[in-house]
């Protein structure tokens, strides 16, 4: 792994938390509102960084653990992404599967830390984010078969990287399915509007929200960040397959990354400002019918 | 003169022991037996260290078919024999003349059936062993018992009779032949010219001959007597019938088929051989569902067994040898399982679905019992597997997949109804020891009451390892003789 | 291979000494460590000569072998067997006395033996005996607690299904011989002499599919699966499901070595049922709330998996593509290996838990994270492992398998359509993620949802002892693909038929990285802890209440239970989800019903028995009838006489 | 010779239809004795010649089977003290008629059997009629006693068919097949007799306790 992909990787460290603070600011403009700033996201995490913390008597060590490990595993799952457009810091032939394995290590955590106090709010979003996930990840795995046909590389390096690139012409059409579909994963896994509303106050409506529900101080931060961070991920992906971006420069690769990013993230303001969130009972079938996108995009390419 | 021996020495000691009014007491009785079984097992033994010549002119002889069903039949004796010890101490019969006398003429009729080669001479002997066994089945004189002596009785008298005018018919066969037929009825002569034989009679002998020895085998559909008698007979009888006396009707369908088999009709014969055996197949499956008392229950597998007997027969090839090896391992199954029976009699009153529990009231027999269970229906690593193993893979090798698929679902559903009964009754918690049960308690496992079946187990187990050289080499030219080959 | 002897008897020799602890402690590991060894030499890639015996059997010789795929298994049983064997001593000491504990200590050594002797056995008789002995003594474990009726109910379901499975191995072995001639029924024979038409091969792959699938429990051959692993004393529920299951695969994998290249067909129908099994076996554990039963349909859902690897290896196979079909077998037999350690690991460790509570009931229990510590985190990392988190060995044979599934998506001809497989995985995965936070989250944490009798206690070493060793081995192979990876391709090359590290070369390259990973995740993993708890310093942190959301005295009857949990999941699967629900206006519960045995099975066999007794009349009424029987025999046989008289 | 031999098996056919009619237990017996006498004549008249052999069989047959046996049974009757008739499942009428059938239907296969020439032409179809009519007797009635009856005309049967095999079956081995029935039926008499003492009647139909 070279110098300029870590670079890279921290400033996409860095620039995570401001993703979300576009998506929300234009909401707001659209809705009419100022809303708040774009980084209000920084001013947060640096509040809650300083607050004390308070632990409920029935938590174990599994509370605290939760928000690191969950952080963690997004940090080593960033390591996959070819950020530059050609090569990640880390692949291996598969490593798609250690990327999802990784999301779902710090679902895990998250969840059994929410779980660990008992509250039967936490439960219940548990439950939700777990039916939720269920039917993402074959989702996401729908849309790893269509790129590994694509780009005949069974890493994640090899499939937003060169060959990628090579495959638009012919399999245009389903490529941009794939990128289709993996924006509603955005959606979903970052529990946004039209799955679940990140700014409700109803604890029985919440899904991510009430998981966290007795978090607070740093381990809020953690999470907090390590939502942003996973956004941003996601976002990584959608513009890596929409905008392959092999043949450029390391620099231009990364400036057009992140204003790829700020797209995703304006969509995800307009998406979220143009809809309903749906009921819970819908929304697998909201994910069905983007793995349905998906299977298409796949099936495109094995006929 | 060792082959009339065999034969006369029981069937003197019956006479004796019949005869002489001093024997009323038990005591006396028994001890002979004792004695009588041991020494015809030695005889046995000794046959096959050094084989013997034929007798009476060839009247008596011991080829390997019959030195099998001997064999068997003697060890089983000694078996019973030891285990009539612990029973009587529990159970005493009214006449001791009469259960040691009908015993030690049973075992004088097999052997006169197991060594006999004129055809007419073992239909006497089989006629005797019927005649021997009754009034040990009617021991106990109470209803039940009559009922089953007297259907016992007339059915396979009539069966038997049936088989008297195959003999005839046999006879006629020859008669109808022309030209030099040797002896009468006699086996090696019968053989000899079986070519010449009137095709047409042949037939309607082997047909009569397999009706009516199949009645005293307990084919299907001539098997009714069989459960009414093995339930109402005293176990260690219904272990000698089971385990011995349907040997002796097999052998005497097994003569007919060397027969038939050296005529050239073997392609008559196993159709119906098949379909007997398919039938009881199916019969016994029926019937062992549900079934509630542990001695019906195993009459059924009886059944099941004897039609295993005929298919492997039926089958040809390799199908005769897992015959023959079927022969041997069911004999000595069967005793053991009956003797277990007995002793869950003994204890508890009735070896019935009743009971609960019986790994903890009654440790040994209950092991036994289940062992048994594997055993008889085939499971490795008992000697059964071996033989049943081998007529599936006849059956397939006949290019008969739908019978192999048949004996397959038959074996399934036989193993579901058995497995239901037998664990029934092992498991669960024993009932609270009621007021009239410690005489049960007295009665538990006492060293001659376990010592038969465990030997007999022991016999079979091995025989699912290691099938000693000399009976390997016997049963094969047993097979060979009825028109089978070896493994 | 005398080691292998050497190592068998001394374990029988401990079932035997089984009265003295420590002595039975000695000759088990003994003869585990004896078996063990030659195991390990064999998948690092020496080969051990066969054992030829000669008994006067029917049949040919009884040869023995030890070849990787025999290694792997081998390793499998001897490891679990030994935990097993040691957590049993301590798991059944309080029933010393009113139970006959020496005989199941003899009985799980001579299961332990059989299994060993099973994957050993190079010729049908001793295979078979091998086969029954296991399932019989199995059996008899099962049944250990008679005295409950359902126990007898499941031993009765189990023997059964067994038996049945017994007799089809008699019709494969009893085919197979027929159709290449060879009295010899030695494998190598039976490997040498192919079926000769397409029919016979066909039944014999058939019947093998069946035999095998319903020892190993794939749907939906399950049924017996559930109710035997719930009735058994935790220690054999985890030898049974941890190894004995594993038998079937065995078994199917055992197959392809000698019969060579299966048709496509065989490769469909087994990648089906691994999918089938997969989905339904993971919806159905979710429906559980016995946490026995939940565990044995989790046994279900990796069956899935693993017969996914095998279909992926079998389709490699057949179509041509023996990249594929290494990975495909080479997956399988890893995820046996890991699914070995973990389940075994989780039923063990569940069995503490039932041990100190005495219910088996998830929706009871809550909060033993904190009276059981050892037992939490061993349950934890078994979870984890069993999810296919990295960097756990359940991910590392995953991997593995998604390797073969993915490249056959890309291998050109209909072979690509396997590769949406792959997504069958993914949601296998997923909801194995969920159902596994549903029991972490019931049993070990939040608050008690009843009462207790006896507060719950953490148990002896004796039983943590086991659990400590097998998450162990857990995360090393989790840690350490480059040692595990090489092993179980020669084992996917052996059973391709393909000499080995030719064809598993990819793959192999990619497990040094894939170790990188592995390690680097760990490391990191520890780092932001310690960094947390470096920084996390600052002031004491506050205790309090949970907060109830304005609500201030929550009740046990608040806490969330397993039903509700998993009953958004459910509702999605409504009539495959083999639940019943019941919901009222105060209380929400679901009670499971298995959709082969109780909806089909069952009633089936109560139409054979009313069928039997109606038949009984035949046997009823007196002598006339009996009579009439034998005249109608002979009249039958007059007829037959006519008619060969006729044209004979 | 022949003639006789002849008119000797009518006289049998006659003497199952007989036995077939009758509706007292003695009269039945009676019947039984005087087949059996018959029988025993036969051998003399179908042997070529006068033989030690036929003679001693003639006696053997006329001692057991029309002296012992018949003998035995009514003994029995005396002991068992029971009511004389006979309560048959088949009326007399139609167990006639019945035999008749048999009767038929022994000619028609007797016809089609290769028999030799110099034989009795006569004597495989009675013996084939007397066994098929034993069998009617002994499904069709209730009496243990009659059964036995029954079973006796089947033995009875054989024996004639026995008769055209006389050379190929040794005199012992006739005597043994003899001694081999006499026994059996002395021991269905002692059944019969327990039978009557247990359930005061010789209604064998009541024998249905065992069934599944």
């Amino acid at each position: 792994m070279t110098a300029e992909a870590l670079i890279a990787l921290g400033l996409l460290g860095i620039t995570a938390p401001a993703v979300p603070g576009i998506a929300v600011k234009t909401k707001s403009f659209l809705t009419g509102r100022r809303g708040p700033p774009v980084l209000q996201l920084y001013a947060d995490l640096a509040k809650l960084i300083r607050k004390g913390r308070v632990y409920s008597r029935t938590t174990t060590p599994i509370f605290r653990a939760g928000p690191v490990i969950a952080l963690a595993s997004l940090i080593v799952a960033a390591l996959f992404l070819p950020l530059d457009g050609r090569e990640a810091p880390a692949r291996f032939a598969g490593d798609l599967v250690a990327f999802a394995g990784l999301l779902a290590l710090a679902r895990f955590a998250l969840v059994l830390a929410g779980l660990d106090t008992g509250s039967s709010f936490e439960g219940l979003g548990a439950s939700r984010e777990v039916t939720i996930a269920s039917f993402a990840e074959p989702t996401m795995f729908l849309c790893f078969v269509a790129l590994v046909l694509a780009a005949g590389d069974l890493s994640l390096s090899g499939m937003f990287g060169a060959p990628l690139a090579a495959a638009w012409p012919h399999a245009g059409a389903s490529l941009s399915l794939v990128g289709v579909s993996l924006f509603v994963l955005l959606l979903a896994e970052n529990s946004r509007v039209p799955v679940d509303d990140p700014a409700t106050h109803l604890e029985l409506t919440m899904i991510h929200e009430v998981i966290v529900l007795d978090h607070g101080g740093p381990d809020l931060a953690l999470i907090l960040y390590g939502g942003a961070l996973k956004l941003t991920l996601f976002g990584v992906l959608v513009v890596s397959v929409l905008v392959p971006r092999a043949g450029l420069s390391g620099l231009a690769a990364l400036a057009l990354l992140f204003a790829g990013l700020g797209v995703v993230a304006l969509a995800v303001g307009v998406v979220e400002s143009v809809m309903a969130r749906v009921r819970l009972v819908r929304v697998p079938q909201l994910l069905v019918g983007a793995a349905a996108l998906a299977l298409v995009a796949t099936i495109l390419q094995l006929r | 003169m060792r082959l009339l021996a065999l034969c006369a020495i029981p069937l003197a000691t019956a006479l004796v022991v019949f005869a002489a009014p001093a024997f009323r007491g038990r005591r006396v009785p028994v001890a002979l037996l004792f004695v009588v079984a041991c020494a015809h097992l030695a005889l046995v033994t000794s046959l096959w260290v050094v084989p013997p010549l034929p007798t009476l002119g060839g009247w008596l002889a011991a080829d390997p078919l019959g030195l099998t069903v001997l064999t068997l039949t003697s060890v089983l004796f000694v078996v019973t024999a030891i285990y009539i010890v612990g029973y009587l101490r529990h159970e005493a019969p009214r006449s001791g003349r009469v259960f040691a006398g009908g015993l030690l003429a049973f075992l004088a009729a097999a052997s006169v059936v197991a060594l006999a080669h004129h055809l007419a001479m073992l239909w006497v002997g089989m006629e005797a062993t019927t005649l021997s066994v009754a009034p040990l089945v009617f021991l106990r004189r109470d209803r039940r018992s009559l009922e089953a002596t007297w259907k016992y009785l007339v059915v396979s008298s009539v069966g038997i009779a049936l088989a008297l005018l195959g003999t005839f018919f046999l006879a006629s066969a020859q008669g109808q032949g022309g030209g030099d037929m040797g002896r009468p009825l006699l086996l090696p002569d019968l053989i000899a010219h079986a070519r010449e034989l009137h095709p047409a009679w042949l037939r309607a002998a082997f047909l009569f001959l397999l009706v009516g020895f199949g009645t005293k085998m307990g084919l299907a559909p001539m098997h009714t007597w069989k459960p009414d008698t093995y339930g109402e007979a005293p176990s260690l009888v219904s272990g000698l019938m089971s385990g011995a006396l349907t040997s002796c009707a097999f052998l005497g369908v097994a003569r007919v088929t060397e027969v038939v088999a050296a005529a050239g009709l073997g392609s008559f014969a196993q159709p119906v051989l098949i379909a007997f055996g398919l039938l009881s197949l199916a019969v016994a499956a029926t019937f062992v569902i549900g079934q509630r008392d542990v001695k019906r229950l195993l009459a059924y597998s009886s059944v099941e067994h004897m039609g295993l007997l005929v298919l492997g027969l039926g089958l040809g090839g390799v199908g005769a040898y897992g015959s023959m090896l079927h022969l041997v391992n069911n004999g000595l199954a069967k005793g053991w399982m009956f003797l277990v029976a007995g002793n869950i009699a003994l204890a508890t009153g009735a070896a019935t679905a009743g009971n609960r529990g019986l790994i903890r009231t009654l440790p040994a027999s209950a092991t036994l019992l289940v062992l048994g269970l594997f055993a008889v229906t085939g499971s490795p690593p008992f000697g059964m597997f071996v033989s049943e193993f081998t007529i599936l893979r006849a059956a397939f090798d006949g290019g008969h997949p739908w019978i192999a698929a048949t004996i397959l679902m038959a074996l399934a559903v036989i193993f579901v109804g058995m497995a239901a009964l037998v664990l029934g009754m092992v498991l669960g918690e024993p009932p609270a020891p009621t007021g009239r049960d410690p005489g049960a308690v007295a009665v538990r496992e006492s060293r001659w009451l376990v010592a038969g079946p465990v030997a007999l187990a022991a016999i079979v187990l091995m025989l699912g390892f290691y099938i000693p050289g000399p009976l390997r080499d016997v049963l094969t030219r047993a097979a060979m003789a009825l028109g089978g080959t070896g493994p | 291979m005398t080691l292998v002897a050497v190592g068998l008897t001394l374990i029988l020799l401990a079932g035997l000494a089984a009265s003295r602890e420590t002595l039975f402690r000695v000759l088990l590991s003994a003869g585990c460590v004896a078996g063990a060894i030659p195991a390990l030499a064999v998948l690092s890639g020496d080969t051990v000569r066969d054992v030829r015996l000669s008994p006067a059997m029917p049949f040919g010789p009884w040869v023995f072998g030890l070849d990787a795929l025999s290694a792997v298994f081998l390793l499998a049983i001897l490891s679990v067997g030994a935990a097993c064997a040691f957590y049993g001593l301590t798991y059944l000491a309080h029933e010393r006395g009113r139970r006959a504990v020496g005989a199941a200590h003899l009985l799980l050594a001579v299961l332990v033996a059989s299994l060993s002797l099973a994957v050993v056995a190079r010729a049908a008789l001793p295979f078979l005996i091998a086969w029954e002995v296991m399932a019989v003594a199995a059996y008899l474990l099962v049944v250990l607690e008679h005295e409950r009726r359902e126990v007898r109910r499941a031993g009765m379901i189990y023997v059964v299904a067994t038996h049945v499975g017994t007799l089809l191995l008699f019709a494969l072995f009893a085919i197979w011989g027929g159709a290449g001639g060879a009295t010899d029924l030695s494998f190598q024979a039976l490997a040498a002499h192919p079926p000769f038409s397409a029919i016979r091969g066909g039944m014999i792959l058939a019947v093998a599919l069946i035999a095998f699938g319903l020892k190993t429990g794939a749907v939906p051959f399950h049924f017996w699966l559930p109710e035997a692993h719930a009735a058994a004393p935790a220690h054999v529920s985890a030898l049974m499901s941890g190894v004995v299951i594993k038998m079937g695969i065995y078994g199917l994998l055992r197959t392809i070595v000698l019969f060579g290249a299966p048709a496509p067909w065989w490769g469909w129908v087994v990648l089906a049922l691994g999918a089938v099994s997969g989905v339904l076996g993971v919806v159905w554990a979710l429906a559980q709330h016995d946490i026995k039963r939940l565990l044995a349909f989790h046994s279900v859902e990796n069956v899935g998996i693993i017969m996914l690897g095998v279909g992926a290896g079998a389709l490699g196979l057949a179509y041509g593509h023996p990249l594929i079909a290494v990975l495909g077998f080479a997956g399988a037999a890893l995820h046996t290996l890991n699914h070995a350690l973990f389940k075994s690991l989780l039923f063990l460790a569940a069995g503490s838990v039932i041990h100190t509570t005495g219910t088996r009931e998830i929706d009871h229990l809550g909060g033993l994270a904190r009276p059981m510590p050892a037992t939490t985190a061993t349950f934890l990392i078994g979870s984890a492992a069993i999810v296919g988190l990295p960097p756990l060995n359940g991910f590392v044979s995953e991997w593995v398998v998604y390797q073969a599934l993915l490249r056959g998506a890309s291998a050109g001809d209909a072979l690509r359509f396997a590769g949406l497989a792959v997504v069958v995985l993914a949601f296998i995965g997923a909801l194995a993620l969920a159902c596994f936070v549903k029991v972490v989250g019931v049993l070990y944490l939040g608050t008690p949802r009843r009462a207790l009798a006896t507060a719950p206690r953490e148990s002896a070493a004796g039983m943590i002892r086991p659990l400590v060793a097998l998450a162990a081995a857990c995360v090393v192979i989790g840690l350490v693909p480059i040692a595990v990876v090489p092993p179980a391709l020669r084992v996917g090359s052996l059973v391709a038929g393909i000499p080995a590290g030719t064809a598993g070369l990819p793959a192999a390259a990619a497990a040094g990285p894939a170790t990188v990973f592995t390690v680097a995740l760990a490391l990191s993993l520890f780092v932001a802890w310690g960094l947390y708890v470096a920084f996390g310093r600052r002031g004491q942190p506050a205790q309090s209440a949970t907060w109830g959301c304005g609500y201030p005295s929550p009740t046990p009857r608040m806490a969330y239970t397993a039903s509700s949990f998993a009953a958004p999941l459910l509702d999605v699967f409504r009539s495959f989800a083999g639940v019943r629900i019941h919901r009222t206006a105060q209380a929400f519960a679901t009670h499971a019903v298995d959709p082969v045995l109780d909806e089909v099975l069952v009633p089936a066999w109560r139409g054979v028995r009313s069928g039997a007794a109606w038949l009984r009349h035949a046997q009823r009424g007196g002598l006339s009838q009996y009579l009439l029987w034998v005249g109608a025999a002979v009249v039958a046989s007059l007829l037959y006489l006519l008619a060969v008289g006729r044209n004979p | 010779m022949r003639d006789a031999a002849q008119i000797v098996l009518l006289l049998v056919v006659l003497s199952d239809l007989a036995i077939l009619g009758t509706s007292r237990l003695s009269s039945c017996i009676r019947g039984l004795a005087a087949q059996g006498f018959l029988l025993g004549l036969l051998p003399v008249l179908i042997a070529p010649q006068l033989s030690v052999h036929a003679v001693s069989l003639a006696l053997g047959t006329v001692i057991v089977k029309a002296v012992a046996l018949p003998w035995f049974l009514s003994w029995a009757i005396r002991e068992a003290a029971v009511r004389r008739e006979i309560e048959p499942i088949v009326g007399f009428i139609a167990s006639q008629l019945l035999g008749a059938l048999a009767v038929a239907l022994a000619f028609a296969i007797a016809s089609r059997l290769p028999l030799p020439a110099l034989q009795q032409p006569l004597l495989v179809p009675v013996s084939l009629a007397t066994l098929i009519i034993g069998f009617i007797v002994l499904t069709t009635r209730r009496k243990a006693l009659v059964q036995v009856v029954g079973y006796l005309i089947l033995e009875n049967g054989i024996y004639l068919f026995g008769l055209t095999q006389t050379e190929s079956v040794p005199f012992l081995l006739e005597l043994g097949v003899l001694l081999d029935i006499f026994v059996g039926v002395f021991i269905m008499g002692i059944v019969v007799f327990h039978i009557n003492r247990e359930f005061d009647s010789l209604d064998a139909t009541r024998l249905t306790e065992l069934s599944d």
